[in-house]
């Protein structure tokens, strides 16, 4: 352990406010992307499903126009 | 020749096998990344003795250096990606483009950000425009290019293809601006700023570095897979195996 | 019966030619205006000034009898023009062209889903206008007849691209739309199927 | 009011299915405004000297061309003909345009000029008259543009044209805008500057809208 | 042969019957390199240091812009997809654009370059280099304009995707070209740098009518 | 007689749809492939796939015998393709296109006064082409057929804005292509009118 304390810790030396924000903004970035592209993978799927349910309609209706 | 070379690849290129490989390793490849990445940051955070010259400013080091190097690595692959795709008409190949796009423009920005945050206690200033900067932010427009390319067609596989194309003519590119780019800085500006001096850097700083640098790469393929797995069912989406396997895990959610 | 729409001594003049003169009509409530002739006639040139989109080189067009000229506001509250581009945004979806359409003319539609299917469109309400073939495109931008309540409809050459059971199926609403007292004016290379009770031809000769 | 709603609905749709129409501009902005060090040279002292005026002309051609495109996919399909024959919805039609051209293009501007300091090296205080400046003077640059993309509508030709019509008409609001961030950056009064913009914000919005339907109306008849 | 030459007749029936084609580009450039004293303010002595970055950030803005449209016409009429469906004529197709677009383009500003340099207050050391950069640069800017078009054609949107593609490719033209003007000026040997432009003109020669040709079968594909 | 065209168990998709699958036929000399069907149906995606734009999700196309990813160029030299699009640029004049087309497919056009004048266009023959009328132009676009030594034509509705009279008359260029050994495959939501010595149609139904 390089700090003696967790306020040390916290404090970085004077650092605090650069070493924090790079820390921040990566893993907030990172983050961002895992759960951007989860949301997509979801939401193919569900636009998948849509489709599927369309076809459904689509085929009743053609039914019906017969 | 090179058709028999890669022929061991093909089961790997259908894109039903692809996606259930991507399915199986994600989560290994999730949670070994995760582990080692927050090894590597933490160790270096808490555990590694400061710089006598930098202080505690020097531990943007863990993520700066990995993002930066893996920001490029991940356009080599990309490239690597979109030729393959192009030349033996490999579509999984082509799909990886899109994948990779996002997260190399994300491991950029991440270069960047850090680069900046680290030069305004060391240079005093947030940004100049020194050659690995400029050479760096050039990356991201690359990056941004081959993203809004790629969306901007009304077939998607048209869009890939042209992306992928841009992509390798970006690769081409990409020493040229470097060199250029370090040209450019050295005889406008000489060294005045010390930078990217390197010091022969002490094992317990290294370790943590070296870790980091493992975990981010990592990340990058685990990220890779989940992506992959999108752009599958984006392309795929009117086979039968698609459309029964995303039946099946709607029953199984509900 | 009321004369709704009538063109007096309208001639028309693209470039340097005369496409057409001292063209005359009268055309009251129920009826259709037919026009036809051969590529180039003038067909286009002469709906677009009936539409008060250019103007004529001589010659008037009078609406309930007044000229266009001067109530060129009412008129275009009662005109319904669709040319030979469809008016569709090739990036909105059916849908979103149709309420577009709608808030334009300040008109509702009751059940956009329930028309469009009608028009062999169910399924495609919102997928983007690009990726609707040729014919799909056009149904899309006639979809518009089915909701509006102008009286005067300017339509130029509204059966390219459908298929032979759309073709029926626009007629017959034609027919309606006479029948409720409203005017059609049109332009087609292919013959008209339906029985119109007053049904005016003009042939526009290909002049040099 | 109902139908100008519709009519910003539907533009916000456009911009929703077109996420490239509000992006790219912003990308173009800052890559143009990275390529002048690049040309001119990385000295720190010159860059924030001469920074009021790049950032200017950046955002001048971002926006410009931006515009470009906003009138011809209507004017190819007919739309455009169509409202011109229905007289009615016009007016609302073209001032929908403008805002969501001013939203899309002149906010996403306002919003990355922290950024801007950053890489041209601006201290707060230039900083703060950067954002006044872009806050007033970016509708105008929509205004101009979209009264570019108007007259510009049948003519087919590329954003060129309409940057040949419309740049003399900025360099007023060019040369007030960066005097400002000029007189701020050596401390001198800027509100007489700032009042000049005000005074071409509101003529611009009297006049504008009228002079777009008026270019509407003739590019089809 | 005899097939090439009737292609760039054709090219050259089309820019004369558009003559703004080539017209545009060149008053745009003016245009923008007049833009600049008015935005950064006219003192000589500044203006005359950062004249080689402007004259090439225009020249590049300027070409770009004006490659944008020169496919979508042929596209949006089914040239494109029917010389594609062809093969043959493909290639020839692209060099004749290629040729055509540097000679409406790039030549015009070769020769305006001495108005550049009274416009700019060069002296006759600088206007030499001046020309010697532009005639050995703007066939590469013609190249890589010609490339981002057809990469972006069938994209349907504006020159801003173009530019926002094709820009980082350019700027190792654009700073060994301008370093080349800025040597010459402070007196120092440039013809390392002219080596660079005369290596980048025949990198680009080889592989980029290639690389263009694959984007059009793409993009109708 | 020789099997000039044939397609093998194609199937086509678009976007997520699947068009048609399983589609064979062979096509010989002297032979029109009358492709039918409703709006959306799938026809131009046939047709492009056929040309070799686009390529199909399952099953080949055999030219000659070889299939065309073995010999694109060969193929290519051989067919003269027209899509919805004319092909024609509209700041050019007639005779320019004409000399386009001409120059690209390396073939003279001996007469291009006397072709125009034979398709209607005398006197329009150097105006350029957007000055034109929509039928005009598909008729700049299709003179093709006339100069054009390509044995097979793929022709996506190429009726479209073309007046009956003109109609009459391509329909018998075609069989005169036909009688010299060649091969059509078209579109069209219009009836064909002239007599076919050996026609095929195929059927495509418009599918979810
Ligand atoms: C926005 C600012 C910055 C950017 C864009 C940036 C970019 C980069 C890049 C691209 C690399 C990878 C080089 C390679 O692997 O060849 C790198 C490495 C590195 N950077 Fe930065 N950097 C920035 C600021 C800084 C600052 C302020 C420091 C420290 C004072 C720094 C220290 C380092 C070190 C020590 C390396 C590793 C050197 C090596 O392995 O060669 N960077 N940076
Ligand atoms: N650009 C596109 N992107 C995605 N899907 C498309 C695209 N164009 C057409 N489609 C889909 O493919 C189907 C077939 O289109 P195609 O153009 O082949 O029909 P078609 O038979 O030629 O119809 P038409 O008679 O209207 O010309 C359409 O139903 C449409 O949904
Ligand atoms: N934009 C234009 N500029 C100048 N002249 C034009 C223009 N459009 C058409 N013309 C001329 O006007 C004449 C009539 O054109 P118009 O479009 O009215 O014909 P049309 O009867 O609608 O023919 P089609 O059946 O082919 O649609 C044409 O012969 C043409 O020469
Ligand atoms: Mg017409
Ligand atoms: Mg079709």
């Amino acid at each position: 352990m390089a700090f003696t304390s967790w306020a040390d810790f916290w404090a970085m030396g004077g650092y605090a406010l650069f070493v924090w924000l790079s820390f921040g903004t990566t893993y907030g970035l990172l983050l961002g992307l895992w759960w951007y592209s989860k949301r997509q993978h979801q939401q193919i799927q569900q636009q998948i499903r849509a489709k599927a349910a369309r076809e459904q309609r689509v085929r009743q209706h053609q039914e019906r126009e017969k | 020749m090179w058709g028999s070379m890669f022929r061991w690849l093909d089961p790997y290129a259908k894109p039903e096998t692809l996606y259930h490989l991507c399915g199986r390793w994600l989560p290994y490849l999730m949670t070994l990344a995760i582990a080692t990445l927050l090894l590597g940051n933490i160790w270096g955070l808490a555990f590694s003795p400061p710089d006598y010259q930098q202080g505690d400013s020097y531990r943007i080091i863990y993520i700066h250096v990995p993002s930066a190097i893996w920001s490029m690595g991940a356009y080599s692959s990309m490239a690597i990606a979109a030729f393959i795709g192009l030349v033996w008409q490999i579509r999984v190949a082509q799909w990886a483009v899109l994948a990779i796009a996002p997260i190399g423009a994300v491991y950029t920005a991440i270069a960047l950000i850090t680069g900046a945050a680290w030069g305004k206690p060391m240079w005093g200033t947030w940004w100049v425009w020194d050659a690995r900067l400029t050479s760096e932010l050039v990356l991201l427009f690359l990056y941004l290019g081959v993203i809004a390319l790629s969306g901007a067609f009304s077939e998607a596989a048209r869009g890939i293809k042209v992306a992928s194309l841009l992509a390798i003519v970006g690769v081409v590119n990409l020493p040229i601006i470097h060199y250029s780019v370090e040209w450019w800085n050295t005889l406008h500006q000489g060294a005045t700023i010390t930078k990217f001096a390197k010091p022969s850097i002490d094992p317990s700083m290294l370790w943590p570095l070296l870790i980091s640098l493992l975990g981010l790469a990592l990340l990058l393929a685990a990220l890779t897979c989940l992506r992959l797995r999108s752009q599958i069912l984006i392309f795929e989406q009117h086979r039968p195996w698609v459309r029964q396997l995303v039946e099946q895990q709607h029953e199984e959610q509900s | 019966m009321s004369i709704i729409l009538a063109a007096e001594a309208l001639s028309c003049v693209r470039q340097d030619r005369v496409l057409f003169e001292n063209l005359s009509f009268q055309l009251s409530a129920g009826q259709v205006l037919y026009i036809q002739g051969k590529n180039g006639a003038g067909k286009s040139s002469l709906l677009r000034l009936l539409a008060g989109l250019t103007l004529p080189e001589d010659g008037r067009i009078l609406f309930r009898g007044k000229p266009l000229s001067e109530q060129a506001e009412v008129f275009a509250e009662h005109l319904l023009f669709i040319g030979h581009h469809s008016g569709i945004h090739p990036q909105l979806t059916a849908l979103q062209n149709l309420a577009f359409w709608a808030a334009i003319s300040e008109q509702a539609v009751a059940d956009p889903y329930q028309l469009l299917g009608s028009l062999g469109l169910a399924g495609l309400e919102d997928i983007p206008c690009f990726m609707l073939s040729a014919g799909q495109q056009r149904r899309v931008s006639l979809a518009r007849l089915w909701f509006s309540s102008q009286l005067l409809w300017i339509l130029d050459e509204p059966f390219t691209s459908l298929d032979q059971q759309l073709i029926a199926k626009l007629e017959q609403h034609f027919l309606q739309h006479l029948a409720k007292g409203g005017v059609i004016v049109l332009t087609s290379h292919q013959h008209l199927a339906a029985e119109y009770p007053a049904l005016q031809a003009i042939e526009l000769e290909y002049r040099w | 009011m109902v139908m100008w709603r519709a009519l910003v609905q539907r533009e916000l749709q456009l911009l929703g299915r077109q996420k490239a129409d509000w992006l790219n501009p912003l990308v173009f902005f800052l890559l143009v405004l990275s390529l002048f060090p690049l040309g001119i040279g990385p000295e720190p002292g010159m860059l924030k000297q001469i920074a009021p005026g790049l950032v200017w002309i950046a955002a001048l051609l971002s926006v410009l061309l931006s515009a470009e495109r906003l009138f011809k996919d209507d004017y190819r399909y007919g739309v455009i003909e169509q409202l011109v024959a229905r007289r009615q919805g016009l007016f609302s039609y073209v001032t929908a345009k403008i805002c969501c051209h001013w939203l899309s293009t002149g906010v996403p501007l306002v919003l990355v000029s922290p950024l801007i300091a950053v890489l041209l090296g601006l201290d707060w205080q230039s900083w703060q008259v950067l954002l006044v400046t872009l806050l007033l003077g970016t509708p105008v640059l929509s205004l101009l543009s979209v009264l570019g993309a108007a007259l510009t509508m049948a003519a087919d030709k590329g954003g060129i044209l309409q940057a040949l019509i419309i740049l003399p008409l900025y360099i007023p609001l060019l040369i007030f805008a960066s005097g400002a961030m000029e007189a701020a950056a050596t401390a001198l009064p800027y509100t007489g500057q700032l009042a000049v913009l005000v005074a071409f914000l509101l003529f611009a919005l009297a006049l504008v809208p009228l002079a777009v339907r008026q270019a509407l109306r003739m590019n089809v008849g």
